[in-house]
Order: C-alpha cells, then structure tokens, then sequence
C-alpha cells in the first residue's frame, strides 16, 4: 500500500488532538479543571468515538488557532469560520451550523446612540471596538468599519474584559457567544445584530492542508448526518443552558 | 466598586494546576537552560573562532528579542521548519530553555572570567595537571561565584514564563485569566494572581542578597 | 641534592621576551648563572622586567628566543624563529613560587590548599600529605590554622601558607615576587622571618624585593636589572653598599634614601 | 523540511508603523523610568522606616512579578477600580515606565551606595556641606556608574514593550501577529519581526558593552 | 598667623571614641597639645587608632566624649551623655587632609577637583581659583596635568593633585594618614618630596607614616600610640632613635628593621 489515510495514523497514535480557543457557547473551558466542554468539543468527542480513539484538547488562542494546525500541533481545530483566505491555509470540513456576528455593549454607554441597528450607525471615530485577535468576526468587522478603531485581542477572556472595564466600546462576537455574555450581564449588556448581517459564514472544523480529499470526507460525513439529525441543536441548546446554569 | 475575594476559593484547585504547571516548567526549563548556558559560556571563552561565533550569534540573539517573540517563533515555526510535531509542553521547554540557557551562559562567562590569572598562575606554580586546574581550581570557584546571579536568573525565569500563556498553556497567568472572564471579577483573580508570583519571587530575590554576602565573604572578592 | 657543586643549578642564556608581538621589549638578553645554595636577590626600577624574569623561570611565560637550563637538563628553550616555548614540564615541577598577591584558593581551606597539589600532581596518599602539611605548618606556627579558610586569615598568614603550599612539593628552587608588598608593615617581618628559616637550610631561591633590611639579610648575591638587562650583579655589599655603577646608585639612593 | 518561503507576504508598512509605536513607548517609559526612578531611588533609601517602606514594597512589587501581568492588571483593573480612561499608548507608557522605575530605582540605589566612604571624607575634608556633597560627587558618580545598567534596562524594556501587544496597543509585535494571521504566513512575519527587534537592540547592547570595558578600564 | 606664640593650636582633652556602640573601644584617652609650627608624626601598631585620630581631628567622626580646641576656639566636644558630637564646621574648613588612598573625585578633571572646593565653599570666582591652582601645580611639577582625568594619573601624581587640593583652601594644619603606602616604591618619594616642601614653609603637620626616613626627616615631634593611649611622646631622636618605654622600642625594631 502506497499512502495510508491521515485518520488511521491517528488511530495509530490512539488519541485525536483538537485545538481548542474559547468561545461560549461553541468552546468553554472550565477553569478550575481546565475540561472542555461545548458543542464543538462535543462534536469532537464524538468524532473520537467513532475514529475508537481518545480526545485531548490542546489549549490555544484564536491568534494562534490556525498555524497551530499549519505547525502540526493538532489534528483538527474547533468552530473555525470557513473563509477563502484560511481555506488557502488549511482545509474545512462541512460547516456544522450558520453563524452571524453580534455587537455587544453597554447599554449606558453615551457613545452608542440609541437606535443603532447597522454598523454605520456604531461606526464612529472614537469607538473602540474589541474582537477576538484573528476571528472571522475580526476579519468582518475590519473590512466593515472606517472611523471605529478596532481592537484585537488574544482571547474571549480579554474581549470580555476590555468591554467590563470599559476600555472598549462594543464587543464583536458569534452572536451565539453574545447572547451568553449578556445574559450572564443583564444589568448592563445588550447585543444588536446588524442588519445588513455582517457576515454569515459556516462554522466547521479546520483540518490539516496536507489532508486527501478522502480523508475530509470522513468528516464531512460524520459531519453531515449529525447536522442532518438535528442532533447539533440538541448538542447546541445543551450547551447554552449550561452556560446559563452555571452562571447563577 | 465593591471587591470580593471570596469567589476566589471556589478555584482554588484550578490556581494550584496552573501554579503546577508554571513550577514545572520553570523546574525543568531551569535544569535544562543552566547546563545549556554552561556549555555555552564554556564556547564563548573557547579558542575556536566558529565555536565562538555561533555561540555568541545565539546568545545576543536571545538576548536581543522580546521572550514573547521567541515564544511565537518556536510555538508555530519550529515545527513548520523542522517538520515535527512538538506539543505544547515540549514547544514551552524549548522556549524557555533556550531563553534560559542565553542569560544563564552570561552569568557563566562573567564568573569565569572573574577568576583572576593569578588563580591560573598559581596552578602552573604548583603543577597541577589541566584537569585538576580546571576540576578542582576553576569550576569550583566559577559556580560559586555564579551562584547569586543565576538565582537571579531562575527569578527572571519564572517571571517570564507567565507569556507562555499568551500562546494558550494553561499555566498560572492563563488560568487566571480564564478565571477571571468566567467569574466576571478580573480585579479580584488578576490581583491574586499577581500577589502568588510575588510570594514566590520575593523570598527567591532575598535568598539571592543573603547567598551573595556569605559567598563574598567566603571568597573575600 | 645530587648535582655536583661545580655544575650551576640555573643557567640562563640570552633570554628575550617582547609583550604585544614584540611591541615591548621586556627582556633583552639576560644570562645569570646561579649556583646551588645561591639566594639571589633581583633589584630594580619598576616596569624593569623583574617579575617577567621570574615568571619565565616558572614556565609561566613564553619567550622570544634563548635558553634555561635547570639543574644541567634543559628547561626552558626557544629558537626564536616564533615557534612555541619548549618548557620541560618535569624540570617545572621542581621549582616553586610565591606571588605578591597570595594565590591561594579562596575556596578551599589551609589544609586543602597544602595538599592538593602532592595528592593531584604525585598521586599522594591523602592522609600522608595531610601529616606533611600539618608539620609544614607546626613549623610556620599556623598548627591552629589547619581548617581556616584563607578569606579568616590575615595577609601575613596567607603568605606564609603560600610559601608551605609551595615547599610541600619539595622544590629544588624557590622564586619570591614581592611576597611581602601587600602587607601591613607590621606583618611583613613575620614573613621574611619563614624565608629567613629556609634560606638558613640553604634553599636556593631567587627572591624580589624592595625592603632594603631584607634583601641584606638574605641576600648571597644581588642583580640589579634595569632597562631589561643586568646592569650590575655581585655580593649584597657591593650592589647594596657600593654599587659600583651610576644607575645602580642612583636607584639605590631614591627606593631606600639610605643615604640621606 | 517542505516549506516554501514566501518573503513577499510580509508587508513592512505596518510593521515599521508599529516599530514606531513600539520605538515610542520605550522612549517615554524611559523618561519616566530614569526620571523618577532616581526619585524612587531616594526614597527607599530613606533614613525614615515610614517613607522608606512603602516604597521598597512597590519596587519589590514590580521586580517581583511578571510583567505581563503588571500590564494586564494595570490595563483592566486601573479602570475598573479607579474609573481612569486613558487612551491605550498612555496605558502602556505608564505599565512600562513603572517597571521601569522599579528597576532602575535599584540601579541607582547599587550605584549611590558604591560610591566609596572615602569620596564623601573627601569631601567633608574640603568643607563642603551634606548638599554640595550630595549634588557634586555623589550624584556625578553614581549616575556615570548607573548608565551601562540604565540602558541594559532600557534595552529590556524595549523588548518587553511587545507585551503590549497582548492588550491591544498597535505595536510592532501586534502588527505582527495581525499580520501574521491575515497572511497565515507565521514563519516569515514572525522572522522579520524578530529580526527587527534584534536591529534596534543589538547595536545598544554593544554600547553598553562598550562603556563597560572603558569603565573598568578608568577604574583601575 | 595670628596665633601668639605660647598658645597651642591644637588642644586635645581626654578623647574617647569606640566604634559599634562601645564594642570596639578605639580612643581611651588621648590628650595632645601641638605648637603651631609643629610637625608630629604618628606611629603605632595597625589598629591601635592613628587613623581614627586622624579622622576625629577632621571632624569626620564622633566622639564619646572629650574635647579639642583648636587656635584657641573650641571645635569638637562631646559630654559623654550620648549626644551628637559638636563639631564647629567653620573651624573645620581650616584643616585639610590627605588620605592613604587617593580620593580625587574621578569625574573632575584635575584642576576641577581643585577649584571645587574654593568656588563651592568660598565662592571664590571661578578664574581666580583657577589661577591659583595652576600656580600650585606648577610649584608641584604638574603644571602639563590639569586638564588630566584622575585615572590617567599615576599613584604619585594622584597624590600630589591631593595635597594641592587640600591647601586651596590655604589650611591652618594639614593631616597625612599613610598617603604613601599605597605608592609603588619608587613613586614615594616625589610625594615626600612636596610634604617636605611644606614642612619648609612651617606648615603644621600630623602625619601617620610608616616610612622610617621620612619620619625622621620631616618630624619635628614623633608620638607613639598603642591601645589607644599615647605611649610615647619626645624628639624623634629619642622616639625613633632610643625609646625610653619597652613597647616602643619593640614595635620600632620589628616594623623598621633597624636595629639589626
Ligand atoms: N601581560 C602583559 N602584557 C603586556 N605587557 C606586560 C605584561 N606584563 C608585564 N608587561 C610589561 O612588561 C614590563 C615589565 O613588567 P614586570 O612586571 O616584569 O616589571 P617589574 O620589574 O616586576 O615591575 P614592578 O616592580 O612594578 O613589579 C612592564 O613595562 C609591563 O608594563
Ligand atoms: N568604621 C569602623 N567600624 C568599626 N570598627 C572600626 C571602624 N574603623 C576602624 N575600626 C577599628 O578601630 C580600630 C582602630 O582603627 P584605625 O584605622 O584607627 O587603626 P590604625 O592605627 O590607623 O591602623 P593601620 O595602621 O592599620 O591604619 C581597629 O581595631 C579597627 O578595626
Ligand atoms: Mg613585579
Ligand atoms: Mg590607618
């Protein structure tokens, strides 16, 4: 046999690797045992499964979500957006679910007018708007804004902070993971999607570029009864009510 | 605003972990740099110019570059370059290790070179063989001499290995960080997390002063 | 000693050694012949080559070109065609020195010190070499000072552990440089009194010195150098209390105001 | 190896625009650093225990914990308990050029406390009072004697000035990583990158070596 | 001067001086009357508190208790009680001291460290002080040297720019603590040389010295201290040359030699 499949040398090694950055709902972390938890890494476990062999999350940011799996550290990366330029870069497998960015903010902030519906309307100089350092939503929103200033950085964790401690205007997100934020901060945090959408793109696994096409397909198949059962949105609303369980 | 730092103990586990992590691969990185930077301290006084010159090229390198770089350098293009794949954890050892083993040459090769010729002529004097000179004469007195600063260095080192988190390890500064974003209370972790490092770093700051005087005064320099 | 005493125990011949490639010339042809039981004090202005000459005949330094020969074996030789320095590293090994800033090693302890060289260089038992060293002491009165290190001792002690360090290796010649110009004035005599001692057992030693008392009272034979030559070499009388050259006079005069 | 460099992808537009900012903030944490690091320094030398120990606990604060999290802290809590704005390159001067001041303060304690007993007699014996002999030996000497460390410091600042990178202020390292993530090129930008760290710090680090062999040189 | 005659110029009474909180008792008592004119050297084993003597004088100590007058005006006091020593700086500015290691500032080139003082202290205008530091330098053989940076400097010509240094401020008494015996031998004395120079424009001198010749040669008084309490006090002919007190005759033929 001349070229074996990407997967059975996987088999092989007896574990799967999945490069994990956080992102609520798709991606969690818990803190105090460092265990992943989220539909994505659900997804994952499951895939494990049917490969017969274990999952390990390797712990890594957005920035580095991409060449992490360029430099071999991992065999698949989570909930990353599909988009032309990454597809030069790496593979993806079938979008699991459609995404769309949401802004995020503090309702009592001054600087966001009221009835702000579309980015033109945010799109002030003086706006500071903080996103997740080498995110689709990053991508987005950098195309789209002239006069904000945008903010990028490493992680949920950051994003989330610049935003509590108001050294940014609005937070730039999946519109899944805003959701979280402000219904975990509902005294203060509202969330607009605009219209027009900012981006609707497939969320998928990122997977090495030196893959055959072959070896997609066995996930693109997994990948797509799952999605066909609507077993993704069991996975997803399952997900969510954790996160809003455990933040009371 | 209104400080909390009871929410804090509910993670007291997680903080260990990523205190472990941290100690771990300071310990290691520690080890491994300090026999890279002898060896290295050892080239750069050696006769042999190209043995001199790359050894010198890598340290200023390091010595040269934000840690941070490094980091990101050895994290996503070593693997690229040498077509391996490196965990986390080995991609971090090696990071450090190499960080470590450029300072820690320096603090090397400053302590040899202090050990005055008269020590050298002496040996000649009394005709000790080249092993003794350099077994029983000039390394004693060069680790000795060495001893304060590399504790320095071993501080240094643990400091910087907080940046290890900005490429994902789950080390003390990520956790907290992760923490923090979970419990919304970044003033409270943050500050903790702060005041850990410290109470590690400042009792190994004071041993650096209270060992230097006693081998000053043993060695009378 | 076994060398007949009409054989010369040193024998120096056109010796030359330059600093910086030949930029400075230190040593300009030097020929001294010593005989055994000789104790020849070297004199002279500073920068003139004194400690040079002394480090050479330890084999510390390389020559330009000449010869020592030790004990009728050759020692030291150079062709002056740029060539390494031949240095008999045996004939070494019976020529002892102590240097103006004691070289003891500040990390090991009086004892320590005395044996190293015996158990590394002869292969000694430890515990044999321990015994010489501590009679070695007893006899310097520093029998108490056996587990002192050398930073608790005070600079006249360091130095007369030096010089048993030295002796330990039962040289055939002993070089003092300056051994005691780092010392308090009141620690010097302590010193010159070991020197003394050994000179009375009829050492051959090659000592520098600026103190004018002690280079009288050890002295078979002075050389004066100057300008890296000998200028003038005969008994202590004569360089000391006649010399019969200007230069040597003139350096007299200013070191030791004897005169005056 | 099966990697193909591609050098093009590499835009140096943004990267000298962030060396800039980058350039910018180790200048003014400098100022900062040498400035009222000297302050700093009389103060924890202070004959009074109540002036003294406040003091020597901030500088030990900041040489005692990671820098990165000297920045994080001050970036997010400073607002957060003190309802502070200011705008992100304040920030980051600020961050920096308290550590700064924290290390340079030890630079100048060590060399102040080196200058020797007999220069002060000296001194007295000349007749000059505790002032003048404060502003004309003490202060001449121990800031010569500081300035290879001074600008050891400043070269380490410098480089830790990427941190900032890691709270969003546009520096060279962040420019970096954006870069680096837009072209998915890591290897090249990170590279030059790196290399242009090394430009800038590599010619001071030989200075410094430089004013230290002349130091000893007049020393002895 | 306007000192009359028969008036001391220093006046010291009962001085006491321990170092570490009583641990180290230095000074048990020194009383010493000197005559304007006088020149007195000081001699004693390490440690017995020349030094300190010295330094008390210049006001560069407290005391415990005693007092020294000085032209006739108090200067130091102290009541024993544990107060601060009273020193009056005014009185102060009239001695000058050279100290055994050179103490010129490194960062002022030579004529800088001496106009400092006069310009800082006096505030003397820069150019007159100038002038007469040149004069000083010159009638010292270091006219070439002002522009010099101290390191650039030998030992000998360090000490030299020191003593100029100290007399800008045209001192009523100058104190030498040892300031040769960190000198190379041959560099010492071009600097005896210029205290000699001094001493033939009847300035009042205390020197500490361990230099027999010179001792001889410029005292006009020699006190012999030890324990901290002076010894021995007369003609250097009767110190140095035939004591009268068995611990003086002791340490002079062990630290000078010369009775052998
Ligand atoms: N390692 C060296 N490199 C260059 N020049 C040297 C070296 N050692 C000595 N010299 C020079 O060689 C000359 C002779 O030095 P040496 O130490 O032999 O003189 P010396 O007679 O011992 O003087 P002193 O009485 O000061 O000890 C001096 O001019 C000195 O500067
Ligand atoms: N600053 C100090 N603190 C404690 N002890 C001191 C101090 N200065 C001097 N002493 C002690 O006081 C004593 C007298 O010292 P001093 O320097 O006056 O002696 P000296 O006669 O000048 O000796 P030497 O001939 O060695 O210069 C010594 O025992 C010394 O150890
Ligand atoms: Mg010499
Ligand atoms: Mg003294």
């Amino acid at each position: 046999q001349t070229t074996e499949g990407y997967w059975q040398g996987v088999q092989k090694a007896g574990t799967l690797r999945c490069g994990a950055a956080v992102a609520p709902p798709y991606v969690m972390r818990d803190p105090a045992t460092g265990e992943y938890s989220g539909f994505f890494a659900d997804l994952c476990k499951e895939f494990a499964d049917v490969l017969k062999v274990k999952p390990e999350f390797v712990d890594t940011t957005w920035d580095n979500i991409v060449a992490g799996l360029q430099a071999g550290k991992w065999d698949l990366s989570l909930a990353l957006n599909r988009t032309p330029t990454r597809a030069m870069a790496v593979q993806f497998s079938i979008p699991a679910m459609e995404y769309q960015i949401s802004l995020a903010y503090n309702k009592n902030n001054p600087k966001i007018a009221a009835g702000a519906a579309s980015v033109a309307d945010i799109d002030k100089a003086g706006v500071t708007l903080a996103v997740m350092s080498g995110t689709a939503q990053d991508k987005a929103i950098s195309a789209a804004v002239k006069n904000a200033t945008v903010m990028r950085l490493p992680g949920n964790d950051e994003t989330r902070l610049a935003v509590t401690s108001k050294r940014a205007d609005i937070l730039v997100d999946a519109s899944d993971t805003n959701q979280l934020f402000t219904q975990s901060n509902p005294e203060w945090a509202v969330a607009l999607n605009p219209t027009p959408a900012l981006a609707k793109q497939g969320v998928a696994f990122g997977l090495p570029h030196n893959l055959s096409a072959a070896d997609v397909e066995v996930v693109d198949i997994f990948l797509e009864e799952k999605v066909a059962t609507g077993h993704v949105d069991e996975l997803i609303k399952k997900a969510v009510d954790d996160v809003l369980k455990g933040a009371k | 605003m209104t400080l909390d730092f009871s929410i804090l103990l509910r993670f007291e586990n997680a903080l260990l972990l990523g205190l472990w992590m941290t100690l771990k691969l300071t310990v290691i990185c520690i080890v491994l740099g300090c026999t890279l930077g002898f060896l290295v301290g050892l080239m750069r006084t050696s006769r042999n110019l190209a043995l001199r010159a790359a050894s010198g090229a890598y340290v200023e390198f390091f010595r040269g570059t934000p840690v941070l770089i490094q980091l990101f350098w050895i994290f996503f293009c070593l693997p690229l370059l040498l077509g391996v794949e490196l965990s986390n954890m080995v991609s971090g050892v090696i990071a450090l290790t190499l960080y470590m083993g450029a300072i820690t040459s320096e603090t090397f090769r400053a302590s040899l070179k202090s050990i005055g010729r008269e020590q050298l002529d002496a040996c000649v004097a009394l005709g000790l063989p080249k092993r003794a000179q350099v077994v029983n004469v000039v390394l004693p007195q060069a680790v000795l001499r060495a001893i304060p600063t590399l504790l320095s260095n071993c501080v240094s080192l643990f400091k910087e290995s907080a940046l290890v988190s900005a490429v994902g390890m789950a080390d003390l500064m990520f956790v907290g960080q992760n923490i923090s974003n979970n419990t919304a209370r970044p003033v409270e972790v943050l500050t903790v997390v702060a005041l850990i490092y410290f109470v590690i770093a400042f009792p190994l700051t004071r041993a650096v002063s209270l060992i230097e005087g006693r081998i000053l005064k043993k060695l009378a320099i | 000693m076994t060398t007949s005493f009409s054989l010369p125990l040193v024998k120096m011949q056109a010796l030359h050694k330059s600093y910086g490639n030949g930029a400075i010339q230190v040593l300009k042809g030097i020929d001294i012949e010593m005989k055994p039981g000789e104790r020849v004090v070297v004199i002279g202005p500073s920068g003139s080559g004194k400690s040079t000459l002394l480090r050479v005949m330890m084999g510390l330094e390389q020559i330009d070109s000449g010869s020592v020969n030790f004990d009728g074996k050759p020692y030291i030789s150079s062709d002056g065609a740029g060539r390494k320095t031949q240095i008999d590293t045996n004939v070494r090994r019976s020529i002892g020195m102590v240097f103006q800033h004691y070289t003891l090693f500040p990390h090991l302890n009086v004892l320590q010190n005395l044996i190293l060289a015996p158990c590394k260089v002869r292969g000694e038992a430890k515990a044999k070499a321990a015994a010489r060293a501590q009679a070695l002491l007893e006899r310097f009165g520093l029998g108490a000072k056996s587990k002192a290190y050398p930073a608790q001792l005070s600079g006249g002690q360091k130095q007369r552990v030096a010089i048993a360090r030295a002796l330990m290796l039962d040289p055939k010649l002993m070089l003092f440089d300056e051994v005691t110009s780092a010392l308090d004035p009141e620690l010097v005599s302590e010193v010159e009194q070991v020197i003394l001692q050994l000179a009375a057992q009829d050492m051959p030693m090659m000592i520098v010195t600026h103190d004018m008392w002690f280079a009288k009272n050890i002295a078979s034979r002075v050389i004066f150098c100057a300008g890296g030559v000998v200028v003038e070499d005969g008994p202590p009388e004569q360089v000391l209390g006649a010399p019969r050259e200007e230069r040597t006079k003139e350096f007299i005069d200013r070191v030791f105001h004897i005169k005056q | 190896m099966n990697y193909t460099f591609d050098f093009n992808a590499v835009t140096l537009a943004p990267l000298l625009q962030g060396l800039w900012v980058s350039l910018q903030l180790t200048a003014a944490a400098n100022v900062i650093g040498i400035v009222f690091g000297f302050a700093l320094a009389l103060l924890i030398m202070s004959p009074y225990r109540v002036l003294r120990l406040p003091f020597m606990l901030f500088v030990e604060f900041f040489r005692c914990t990671p820098a990165i999290v000297q920045i994080v802290w001050i970036f997010y809590c400073v607002p957060m308990l003190f309802d502070v704005f200011l705008d992100p390159v304040t920030m980051g001067i600020m961050a920096l050029g308290l550590n700064l001041m924290a290390f340079n303060a030890e630079a100048y304690r060590a060399s102040i406390q080196a200058v020797p007993r007999e220069q002060l007699d000296a001194g007295i014996a000349l007749g000059l009072n505790p002032l003048q002999r404060v502003l004309y030996i003490v202060f001449p000497t121990a800031f010569r004697a500081s300035i290879p460390v001074l600008l050891t410091n400043g070269i380490v600042i410098f480089q830790q000035s990427a941190l900032v990178a890691i709270v969003a202020i546009q520096d060279l390292m962040y420019q970096g990583k954006t870069l680096a993530t837009e072209t998915y090129r890591p290897i090249e930008t990170f590279t030059v990158v790196a290399l242009i760290y090394f430009a800038v710090s590599f010619p001071i680090t030989q200075i410094v070596g430089l004013l230290e062999r002349r130091r000893q040189i007049l020393v002895s």
